[in-house]
């Protein structure tokens, strides 16, 4: 998370969120132009959960994430511009273009990986935490998840090694209800999803995952016990996605959930919310925050220039980095 | 002859499905995204209002358990239909897929029947990358057991899926998703296609071509343009890569000479491997040059537009590889550009005009 | 289960776990003839959780099992001239010679399957318990499993699926701690196994799995439950196995596991604890168990014969059943 | 020379394993069984005495996870070892291996390296039925990404675990648990063996013998019986199947015009088909006789040992092929009695004197 000196720590995290909404904005807005050819799935109305997760982390802390990654990506430091180029399929791209918007990674920063297949990046992240375990560091390594992750059979696998390891592992669900268009109660039966957490002996907790304050200070709790060695813990930040599963659009039209479920969360809608206690503690005002929109604004505008003038991928290195060179 | 009319495959798979439904009791349908807005790409709309969510189950994301519930359910006598957005969800399941669904049969001599559909829809395009536009029909060709067929026609995607219902061996039933596109004449009522081989659907005597799922399509364009320039092909739709019944195409070759097959997955180790390999093998005093295949090259599939441009096989490479072996006098260079001209047309990411993205 | 008319209930679940207990002790006698030519796991030890479980069932009820499945197929009323066949690879066997002793499948019975791979049987019981809900049956799938594979994701998406699904269906752990030689603290934290349904909103229970009245009793209620559409239960029966996890032998002279531990199995051992407390309560006595004995050995030796003389499967039908003929 | 001395090649596996992790901690080994008194066939007996419970990992039953767990730990610079008993086990983190182990290099830019060694044994014998004893490695050959190698000399077994843990690519290691049986000389020291391609065994004009993993043994006893009546093979240990270096075997053929290819696995679909066709694509000219292959045929292999023993090729069947192809008029009867006589030494279904069940 970037903090500037002086400043008020949680001012650093509504630029954050800001700074992501304002991002997944302008991918959106752009998205018709058809230049940006891979799927985009926006975290937008999901900031504070995002953002207070991994603004419990540190940089040495690794990420692992999923085909919503943008969110945790840009949270966690990674690279504005070479996220941009890659999902404008550029080889100045993070990934050089071969990945596209669902493998965003930036090692600089701590995002070791994004994976679109559902699950697929959980037992990656306790991976990394045995690496550290294995090298005696107290780093932890976060592994974020949605609420459908947690009915593949590999996320029960991976807590079970994790809590009998006492791995310096986080697993932190954003629960937005859906999984693609099926509604939670379609695919689980009624309980806390943090249950499951009872079931391999490990800690957890249920969150509201629109206050950022407060998903900061459960994930801030489980880091400290990850980095003392005393295991890893379940964390589940309940939120809602305002955009479609995929892609740029609103699409409530579709009558897949009720106005009234949708404007339930908008009530909750956690950017203005967190703005408006900020605001009440007067740490922020129209005008900082017009001029945080206007800095931003123009960090979005390089990115973009950047990426539309920075040169495709050539042809020819269309065979390379199937096979690693053998140092 | 049957009535029909005009669809496009997805509507015709969907078609399918009801009417199954409709006739069967025991069919039942699986699949994340089945009761959705979208319906699978449309080829499942409108089936869970009409048939109720306990026949169209729009479950949680758990590919192994469902893949070893569908087999359950289909050991008691039920005939349930699992569907994957991508063929990639299926590698969950596929421990249940070869260890159950293939081996039931053979292991409890013949007491257990496993007729279960998995669709897996395979395809490519619009930045999916790397684990989402993978092909992998070897892994369930190569399976003892299973059936495994692939259908490029609308006629094909509904007669092959009523007989995929009704077979009672388990049958993979992969669909590319650009074929979904395609549109053709469909049979009205419900008339099973056979499952026991390719189809033919050119006759010529200089060479023999034959592709699978959508490379079809691509091969189509070249079977027509080869023929202007003097080579005429024998062609044929593989559809069914299991069991393998290559007697008509062996018989093409027996009399062509020469062999093309192409590819919708990777070329080494691919499906062409053993359709040369056989051709080779009966064919062998006939064969007048060297067989060829065509296919995906040696590495995944790279989400950037740029770089996946030259990845995929095309119309263009195939008539060009058509003429270097039957006719290798003629101005291959035009024929290539010709079809690369069509190609053209539409952005090389996009399967057809309607598509904006973004998935 | 067998059970003779006007004799008392309880003499029938003592005679099926004496029953299973000779026959495999037969098993292991004999399986240094070489003549048995498949892997044999024999439940010498686990008899009152096998017997307990299966005698809550009724006969239309069906059983999936796993590689341990000798007890499961006899207790449920299979076939015994059919499994010794099937063990000796001859065409009479319950499997045509085709599956060997761990595919021991008896329709009649409702032994479904038996599948070696741990795990691959679970999510196959749901399916029958979907098929019983879809045809409004009020019959029960009854899915037997080790500890071990409650590690596999597959039972966590099995058990998710027939709780949301309310299906009937029964999840019955037999716990002996042990996976091959690798003992349930180095696969699992500490917490009761049947906290595993705490994550799946079901209904569980942990019993002493070598009290045989004891499983019966929990395994009663939950299928109680699970006929009157109540949905799925969790029982957990902890059990011990006395020979090696494959093959006819006892292995504790390798060292992986503690005399002292083995001793206090020794003193839980299920049939004489069972013996004991019948007797004390005068429902059987040396001379009837005498003559159960003489029944059963009678039993075994003609079910041995039929094996031994039983035609071996012509090799001219390896060919056969590959594909199904279709109806 | 190095210095050698005779060890069995599971012996010659533990050494591997002892010495690369007694050179780089890096290195470490998860595998069901690894620390229990049968040591997974013997491969890793001791270790965990040696080199701790955090080294020698003996896990939960979740192979899923543990796959992933391994290519994350690889990505942050340790080199895992995945041991599977049965290459079954393997199935159930298919996903993992062919999206993440076999992509994260590319898909990264060559940014992450996924070092992991995924042992995976197949084998036969002793009524272990349809689904202990598949040998699958086509499913594995397939992937662009994925090393792929089948070990048989004691040698190998050692010089290319060593090579395979060293390696920054993933390797599927495919081991047979009957070649775990064989003995040979075996180097003392550490020394890699290349991963490059295959290893030729004997020198011949008249046929060229390729087979892999176990079938190399039969094919070994065919290849010296077959001389005796005048025929001479050219004989090739295919050793790594991805990627595929037919270099020397296609030089090879193109002397002898005649090709025989041995799989451990199916046919069908099966790692002949790939070599049979590149040989044709490449070779035609020098093709004197169709190639032919030999292999596991179309159905799961039974547990009873009569059906069983008519399942496996043997070195009768490799010797009456490669006189049919090569020698029509010699006397292929006796050639057959008398590879089936040393045969029946030994019942079929076990690999070593002395084997006594019970898996
Ligand atoms: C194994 C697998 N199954 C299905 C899919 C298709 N799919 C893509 S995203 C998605 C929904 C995932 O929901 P969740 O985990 O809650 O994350 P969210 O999209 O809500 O952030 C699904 C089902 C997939 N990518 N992988
Ligand atoms: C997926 C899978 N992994 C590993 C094995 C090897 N294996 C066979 S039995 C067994 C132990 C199973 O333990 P448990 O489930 O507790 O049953 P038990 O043998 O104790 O009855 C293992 C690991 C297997 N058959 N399948
Ligand atoms: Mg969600
Ligand atoms: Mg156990």
């Amino acid at each position: 998370m970037i903090t500037m000196t002086n400043e008020h720590p949680q001012l650093g995290l509504f630029r954050s969120m800001l700074r992501i909404r304002m991002i997944e904005e302008a991918i959106a807005d752009r998205y018709a132009e058809q230049e940006m050819r891979c799927p985009v799935h926006l975290s937008i109305g999901q900031e504070a959960a995002v953002v207070g997760a991994c603004s419990a982390l540190r940089k040495t802390d690794k990420v692992v994430t999923t085909h919503r990654c943008h969110g945790h990506y840009l949270a966690k430091g990674g690279d504005l511009r070479r996220m941009m180029a890659e999902i404008y399929g550029r080889d100045a791209g993070c990934c050089g273009g071969r990945g596209g918007s669902m493998h965003l990674f930036d090692d600089d920063a701590g995002v070791v990986v994004s994976q679109p297949i559902v699950g697929s990046s959980i037992p990656v992240g306790v991976g990394i935490a045995l690496a550290f375990q294995q090298a005696q560091k107290d780093d932890v390594a976060m592994i974020c998840l949605g609420d459908a992750a947690t009915e593949e059979g590999v996320f029960h696998e991976s807590l079970n090694f994790a809590a009998l390891k006492k791995l310096p592992a986080l697993f932190f669900v954003e629960n937005n209800y859906f999984s693609v268009y099926t509604h939670l109660s379609n695919r689980q039966p009624v309980r806390p999803i943090s249950n499951m957490a009872l079931g391999h002996g490990m800690a957890s907790a249920q969150v509201d995952g629109n206050d950022v304050l407060a998903v900061q200070e459960a994930v801030a709790a489980a880091v400290t016990r990850a980095r003392a060695g005393e295991g890893p813990s379940l964390i589940v930040a309940d939120t809602y996605r305002f955009r479609e599963h995929c892609g740029p659009l609103f699409d409530d039209d579709l009558g897949y959930r009720s106005p009234e479920e949708v404007d339930h969360w908008k009530l909750r809608e956690p950017l203005e919310r967190f703005r408006q206690d900020l605001q009440s503690r007067n740490i922020i005002d129209a005008a900082l925050e017009a001029k945080l929109k206007a800095t931003i604004q123009g960090e979005i505008q390089d990115a973009f220039d950047f990426a539309i003038n920075a040169p495709a991928p050539s042809p020819a290195s269309l065979g390379e980095y199937v096979y690693a060179q053998n140092a | 002859m049957p009535k029909t009319r005009k669809l496009q495959a997805a509507q015709a798979l969907r078609e399918a499905f009801e009417q199954a439904m409709a006739a069967d009791p025991r069919v039942f349908m699986v699949g994340l995204g089945a009761s959705d807005p979208k319906g699978i790409f449309g080829t499942t709309s409108g089936l869970q209002e009409k048939f109720g969510a306990a026949r169209v189950i729009d479950p949680p994301c758990s590919e192994s358990a469902l893949t070893g519930i569908a087999i359950g359910a289909a050991l008691m006598g039920q005939r349930p239909i699992l569907s994957h957005q991508r063929v990639e969800f299926s590698l969950l399941a596929l421990e249940q897929i070869i260890d159950n669904a293939a081996k039931m049969h053979y292991v409890s001599r013949g007491q257990h029947r496993v007729p279960v559909v998995i669709r897996m829809i395979i395809g490519r395009g619009w930045g999916q990358g790397a684990q989402h536009a993978q092909s992998l029909e070897v892994l369930y060709s190569h399976i003892p057991g299973l059936k495994v067929v692939m259908p490029v026609t609308p006629a094909d995607h509904k007669g092959m899926m009523l007989a995929a219902i009704a077979d009672d061996s388990p049958v993979i039933f992969l669909e590319h998703r650009w074929c979904h596109y395609t549109e053709g004449e469909v049979p009205v009522d419900p008339v099973p296609a056979s499952l026991d081989g390719p189809e033919k659907l050119a006759d010529g005597e200089d060479i023999t071509v034959v592709a699978t799922s959508f490379m079809v399509l691509e091969a189509m364009q070249a079977v027509s343009a080869a023929a202007k320039y003097g080579v005429k092909a024998d062609f044929f739709d593989l559809r069914v890569l299991r069991p393998l019944n290559l007697a008509a195409i062996l018989a093409s070759v027996k009399r062509t000479g020469r062999l093309l097959f192409i590819d919708t997955g990777w070329t080494t180790y691919g499906i062409g491997a053993e359709v040369v390999a056989q051709a080779t093998e009966q064919a062998f005093d006939s064969l007048r040059a060297a067989p060829r295949r065509l296919g995906l090259p040696e590495m995944p599939v790279p989400a950037s537009p740029v770089l996946a441009k030259s990845y995929y096989v095309t119309a263009a490479d195939i008539v060009d590889t058509m003429l270097q072996m039957a006719n290798p006098t003629a101005d291959r260079q035009t024929a290539r550009a010709e079809l690369e001209a069509i190609r053209d047309r539409l952005p090389f990411d996009v399967p057809h005009p309607a598509f904006k993205g973004p998935f």
